[in-house]
């Protein structure tokens, strides 16, 4: 019981993470929540909807490598997003640089209302049910449950943070990344163009997003446009638990939250499955306002 | 404690995360004097006013206001004892009216309730007329008064920081700490500043003043005290600072401001 | 130009109210209340096509009293505060009556405002007792109660089915509770609840209840709630290796249950009216309504006879008032694609038209 | 404009076009429309900061009206007065509603506007209050409606200074997710703790107050009552603005550091202006609560909080009168455009983006407590 729990946890602590990702790397460049971040996830969702019912229309040789297909489903999905998410930033955002702090969240949650509204509008407001795809079978082992997909989603999870993890250590743009996080005005001084770095953080945080997006579509079958609210939340409060702007906080705090979740709904109530995830965030708030990788803590503002 | 002693501090020390940005400073203020603290970029100037406003609370040591320790207490406390301070980078409320910004500066001393203030009652006008009146005095006596109803955004560099002394004044403190008040302003505005900083002081209010602008410092201070990488190198009237080889060393090895310019 | 704004903008209001609302002469007219938006938008989609589909027949034969009907849909959101908005809006424009709404937070509120106003309200969906209990003289439903469908599924449960060990799961709505808790008073005292649990609607991750009820072993699950979370639960579920099966009720008959649930559903159970392919009367709607929008929703055909009789009750009491159409309706007998349909004192159906579904190789099929 | 930012232009909105591709259904037709519709936006701004005719009719416009405030409020309040006399009930419902949502913008604007801290759950004091008065009068009927009212504004303050306290001590951004945890907790207890909220049922049966014999049973009479709270609660919070306590908050909103360093407790005054800010938010609530008769958790969501915040926005932040405009306009506004319903939200949405782009100080600017006197330095900003 406790390691199905546990292990129902990291599965969607695998989504949760890769959003958060997205969360922290803004936050990184720019000091500002990202909040259509949820929706980008949303959209990346129903691009995968749309793509996967593209496969049937697909030459027949093709079709029959279903993990090829898979995978580049979820390539190009994420590929589109990144533009979304770079054209949130240049309309949303970027207008918005050195304004009050207020007015570019206000532009966010704008953002987020005419993103939702505009997947609802184009795809319909009823669910979209992803077609039945791989391993659905259940397989049971010492008492755990689990399907084919749950393993391939974790370990998929895993594999991009790793890829993540290495492009902002080991490439000229990820260092850039890092430097701008660390001081724009000195990354600019360098030469970093603090404005294409920004781009391109919007761009992979967007991406991984994506990705999540249509693992999860995958995984549960149903998708909507209200998706992107809930999980929006929940990852951004992953990314705040483990110290917003902090990398592998994000990744920590993505499968710490699923985890809590998950056994807060199966030994108390899962009636108040969210109020768990609020409680945390606001304690983790509160006692530890870095997060629990975060430094410095009261000068984030 | 001395009595005639407004500020003292007992070796005072601010890390930052294994950098020592003040190392063990003590020092004490006089009532009624000019006291300017000097030293090159990054010697830890800033940081003192920091720990000793509470605004950086200090990693250890003591700070000690008219014999009362200090040390834990919050800017605001601080301010509340009368210890004013400006800002090196200026911080006027933008959006705010001069007379609005000096205001802020009399909060301590206004009395009026909450239930007052939304009735409307006798005592709400007479307080803010009262304050009013002391606001537009202390814009008059910084050379702002005529612009009192413009925005703190419009004003100029210069201006601003005529504006901050007088919020400063406003809370009718018995020290005042200035940082760097006539940075990148012309010797005419140089001249009008030191005036005002000695009418200051004939007020009975002590000044303490951080500086790079020799001619201010070597001209108005009774005392300095020269800071180093956050250490205490040198103390002593004008004069004698000038002659001292350690601040002479100071500022070639590692300044741009030399202090004989 | 700051204070001319807000002049400006009162001006318009003044501009708005002298439109007042009022039945045009030739034409009457019928309000249409559901979530035209939103997330359950298909719900108020596939009531607004069954009312359209009634008004078009009548306005073919030359409308009710030889005036057109005139069709005005109102989005409430599925949220109450827009319902009652909807529902001024409707009274002001003087409609003959009503269809709708589809919630019952919705209905409750905005039928206090139709009652004032008298106008007829039938809704089509709003299943919670507490629509009709409140005594108003202008609420009916051509849908059942919940209590009765509570009773349904509970009186399946336990003399059909046999079992005695049960869980208990809600979307902790007003019809999802209220549902769970019917079906669980009527069960009687053979039967145990091992579980009594309401998930979140619009989450998607429903593994930690699933967990649960599958560690205390249920011979059959309950489910009061629709079918985006329905479908879900079922395929988690049997994906975690559980047998036992579900059973649920309007809520849950939908095409779109068996596509979120696929193979999974197989052998759920739903509590709903009887199959419309059974009644001889329902026969043309099915035709037309597939002709012009496709596969009926399944309280498409509840939206067309609730118009139906309310244009029926309008012809036979000869005009739009109120207090003449009302009794009308109350007494009606009417014959329609749900076969007949007679209102009691409350304005509930007189019949408890519930029966039970299951789905088998993929459809849902009427239990005999 | 030359050649270069043409290009530009088509590629920018091109790759726009062509990453919402996959979306286009035959009705999506219209989005091409609107992102040629951001364009000319675009332009036309530029064209209207450039233009100096445009900028001077504005100006003289403003100062017209500035120059007759007190007419200009009396014909205002006067005209609001005498509306039900030439509308439908559906019309005072519209009317009534949006003055609550006035009542709500106003409050917020005290803790978003004035000092500053933005909080994204407001609707949970809101829901505070309304569930208190709906407890007290309806569920337990303990008390009349006269007695719930300022219980529930006190509930509702009472909410605030629990969240405040440890909540204040947080900056920004922490602050306001924190705050949206609030509302989010506050939904989920309304919906879970049946025994007291009625559950997902919500209260049912909650009366209209009324004076003495004197119901406010027709909606006129509610309109009116709930007028004169709006006005009772907007006069004091403008007086609230214009003393002490307003100059304090403002100056907390500029710069914190220096507000403490002028002897300001940021804390404390933070904490005030929430709490007053909260036990206003429970005031509205509680009329909510009388006017709808009843209430349930589907009333109090985030895109509910999303809404009063943008009524402050688009009013102008730190602008009492604009918080008014704002809600009547995003009340009233999208209750003409029923009939457009599909494409309301996603209007609305961009019209936030294009409003923070082009217009951050909302419709009315963000001064009025004192007039802004333009001259030469205005180009400082």
């Amino acid at each position: 019981m406790f390691l199905q729990h546990l292990l129902n946890g990291i599965t969607i602590g695998g989504s949760y993470a890769l959003i958060a990702l997205g969360y922290t790397l803004v936050y990184g460049v720019l000091k500002l929540i990202n909040f259509a971040h949820g929706e980008i996830y949303m959209i990346g969702a129903n691009l995968g909807f749309i793509l996967i019912s593209l496969i049937p229309a697909m030459p027949p040789f093709l079709q029959g490598n279903l993990i090829l297909l898979l995978l580049a489903v979820v390539l190009v999905a994420a590929v589109i997003c990144s533009l979304y998410g770079y054209y949130l930033e240049k309309i949303c955002y970027r207008p918005l640089r050195g304004a009050p702090k207020l007015t570019p969240l206000i532009s966010a949650l704008g953002a987020s209302i005419f993103l939702q509204n505009f997947v609802m509008i184009s795809m319909g407001a009823k669910d979209r049910i992803f077609p039945q795809t791989i391993g659905m079978q259940a397989i049971t082992m010492g008492g755990v449950s689990f399907t084919l997909l749950q393993l391939v989603i974790i370990f998929s999870s895993i594999a991009l943070m790793a890829l993540i993890y290495w492009f902002i250590n080991r490439t000229r743009l990820g260092i850039a990344i890092k430097a701008t996080s660390a001081d724009p005005y000195m990354a600019s001084l360098v030469g970093i163009n603090v404005d294409t770095v920004i781009s391109v953080t919007f761009m992979a945080g967007s991406f991984l997003a994506a990705c999540a997006g249509v693992m999860i579509g995958l995984y549960y079958g149903s998708i909507n446009f209200t998706l992107g609210y809930l999980g929006g939340i929940k990852a951004f409060t992953a990314a705040v638990l483990g110290g917003i702007g902090n990398v592998p906080g994000a990744m920590i705090g993505g499968f710490l939250l699923g985890v809590i979740e998950a056994l807060g709904a199966g030994y108390f109530s899962s009636e108040y499955k969210d109020v768990y995830a609020f409680f945390i965030l606001i304690a983790v708030l509160v006692f530890r306002p870095a997060g629990l990788l975060g430094k410095g803590a009261n000068e984030r503002a | 404690m001395t009595t005639g002693n407004i500020l003292t501090t007992d070796s005072l020390s601010v890390t930052f995360g294994g950098v020592r940005a003040l190392a063990a400073v003590s020092i004490n203020v006089k009532e009624g004097e000019i006291l300017s603290i000097i030293g090159p970029n990054g010697a830890g100037k800033t940081t003192f006013f920091n720990a000793i406003t509470g605004t950086c609370p200090p990693t250890s040591g003591q700070v000690f206001l008219a014999g009362q320790d200090i040390t834990a207490k919050s800017p605001d406390e601080v301010a509340r004892l009368r210890m004013a301070r400006s800002f090196q980078n200026l911080k006027p409320f933008p959006e705010m009216t001069l007379l609005e910004n000096v205001l802020i500066g009399r909060e301590i001393h206004m009395t009026t309730g909450i239930l007052a203030t939304i009735l409307r009652l006798p005592a709400f006008f007479a307080d803010e007329a009262e304050q009013k009146c002391r606001a537009r005095d202390l814009l008059a006596f910084v050379g702002l008064e005529h612009r009192r109803d413009h925005l703190a955004r419009n004003l100029t560099y210069g201006e601003r920081k005529m504006l901050e002394i007088a919020r400063a004044l406003a809370l009718e403190p018995t020290l005042l700490l200035l940082d760097e008040p006539v940075a990148g302003m012309n010797p005419t505005e140089t001249g009008f500043v030191m005036e005002l900083v000695q009418n200051i002081r004939r007020q009975g209010i002590t000044v303490v003043i951080i500086e790079h602008d020799m001619k201010m410092v070597m001209g108005i201070s009774d005392r300095i005290y020269v800071l180093d990488h956050g250490e205490l190198i040198a103390e002593g009237a004008p004069h004698e600072v000038r002659a001292n080889p350690a601040v002479i060393e100071a500022y070639l090895g590692g300044g741009t401001h030399a202090p004989t310019h | 130009m700051k204070k001319l704004l807000v002049l400006g903008l009162l001006c318009l209001v003044m501009v708005g109210c002298t439109k007042k609302g009022g039945q045009e002469a030739g034409v009457i007219r019928i309000g249409a209340a559901g979530q035209l938006t939103g997330p359950e938008a298909v719900f108020g989609a596939d009531m607004l096509n069954g009312v359209t589909l009634a008004v078009d027949e009548w306005n073919a034969k030359g409308g009710v009293l030889g005036k057109k009907i005139e069709l005005v849909p109102g989005d409430d959101q599925a949220e109450p505060r827009q319902a009652v908005a909807v529902a001024n809006k409707f009274a002001a424009e003087g409609v003959a009556g009503v269809v709708g709404h589809f919630n019952s937070s919705c209905s409750i509120p905005a039928s206090e405002i139709y009652h004032k106003a008298g106008i007829p309200q039938i809704s089509h969906a709003s299943t919670n007792p507490k629509l009709t209990d409140q005594g108003f003289d202008n609420v009916f439903r051509v849908c059942g109660r919940d209590d009765q469908q509570g009773k349904a599924a509970a009186d399946f449960a336990v003399q059909k089915l046999k079992v005695k060990r049960v869980a208990v799961i809600h979307d902790k709505t007003t019809y999802g509770q209220g549902f769970a808790e019917e079906f669980k008073k009527n069960l009687g005292s053979g039967v145990e609840v091992l579980l009594f649990e309401g998930i979140t609607k619009g989450d998607k991750d429903y593994s930690p209840v699933v967990t649960k009820i599958k560690s205390v072993n249920p011979d059959l699950i309950f489910f009061g709630g629709i079918y985006t979370e329905g479908g879900l639960l079922v395929k988690q579920y049997k994906a975690m290796g559980g047998t036992a099966p579900f059973i649920g009720g309007d809520g849950i008959m939908s095409e779109e249950m068996l596509k979120i649930g696929g193979p999974a559903t197989e052998g759920t159970y739903a509590t709903f009216g009887p199959d419309t392919k059974d009644i001889p009367s329902a026969k043309g709607f099915n035709e037309n309504y597939r002709k012009k929008y496709g596969e009926p929703g399944v309280y498409s055909v509840y939206a067309y006879d609730a118009a139906n009789i309310l244009f029926q009750s309008i012809q036979a009491a000869g005009g739009t008032d109120g207090k003449k159409v009302l009794p009308v309706i109350r007494a009606i007998d009417y014959n329609g694609a749900l076969g007949h349909i007679r209102f009691d004192a409350r304005g509930d159906v007189k019949e408890s038209p519930y029966v039970v579904w299951k789905v088998e190789s993929g459809k849902f099929k009427q239990v005999k | 404009m030359n050649g270069h930012n043409l290009r530009h232009d088509l590629f920018y909105y091109l790759g726009m076009l062509l990453i919402c591709a996959p979306f286009l259904k035959s009705h999506t037709v219209y989005v091409p429309l609107l992102f040629l519709g951001v364009w000319g936006l675009r332009r036309f701004a530029a064209f209207a900061g450039e233009n100096r005719t445009i900028t001077g009719i504005r100006e003289q416009m403003e100062s017209l009206v500035m120059a007759h405030s007190s007419l200009t409020v009396g014909s205002i309040l006067a005209i609001a007065l005498l509306l039900p006399f030439v509308s439908s009930n559906y019309l005072i419902d519209v009317l009534t509603s949006a003055i609550l949502y006035a009542i709500l913008a106003t409050a917020l604007n005290i803790t978003v506007g004035m000092t500053g801290v933005l909080v994204l759950g407001f609707i949970g004091f809101y829901a505070v209050g309304a569930y208190t008065t709906g407890i007290l009068t309806a569920k337990f009927a303990l008390c009349g409606f006269w007695i719930a009212l300022p219980l529930s504004g006190l509930a509702a303050m009472l909410c605030g200074i629990l969240l405040g306290i440890p909540a204040l001590r947080l900056k920004g951004d922490y602050l306001a997710v924190v705050t949206l945890g609030f509302g989010e907790i506050i939904r989920i207890f309304l919906t879970n703790l049946n025994a007291l909220t009625g559950g997902p049922n919500g209260i049912m049966g909650i009366k209209r107050p009324s004076f003495g014999v004197f119901a406010l049973d027709h909606p006129r009479d509610f309109y009116w009552f709930a007028l004169v709270m709006l006005s009772l609660i907007v006069l004091v919070v403008a007086r609230l603005a214009n003393s002490r306590y307003g100059r304090a908050w403002v100056a907390i909103r500029e710069n914190e550091m220096a507000a403490g360093a002028l002897g300001i407790n940021v804390f404390r005054k933070h904490l005030l202006s929430f709490s007053i800010s909260a036990f206003l938010g429970g005031i509205a609530g509680s009329l909510f609560a009388v006017k709808q008769g009843f209430i349930s958790p589907d009333s109090f969501t985030f895109y509910e909080s999303v809404l009063v915040l943008c009524m402050v926005v688009l009013g102008g932040i730190g602008n009492v009168v604009g918080s008014v405009a704002g809600a009547l306009l995003l009340i009233i506004v999208p209750e003409f455009l029923r009939e457009f319903s599909l494409y309301r939200m996603l209007v609305f949405g961009a019209v936030m983006i294009a409003f923070m782009v082009f217009r951050p100080n909302g419709l009315l600017g963000s001064r009025l407590i004192t007039e802004e006197i333009k001259d030469s330095a205005d180009d400082d900003r």
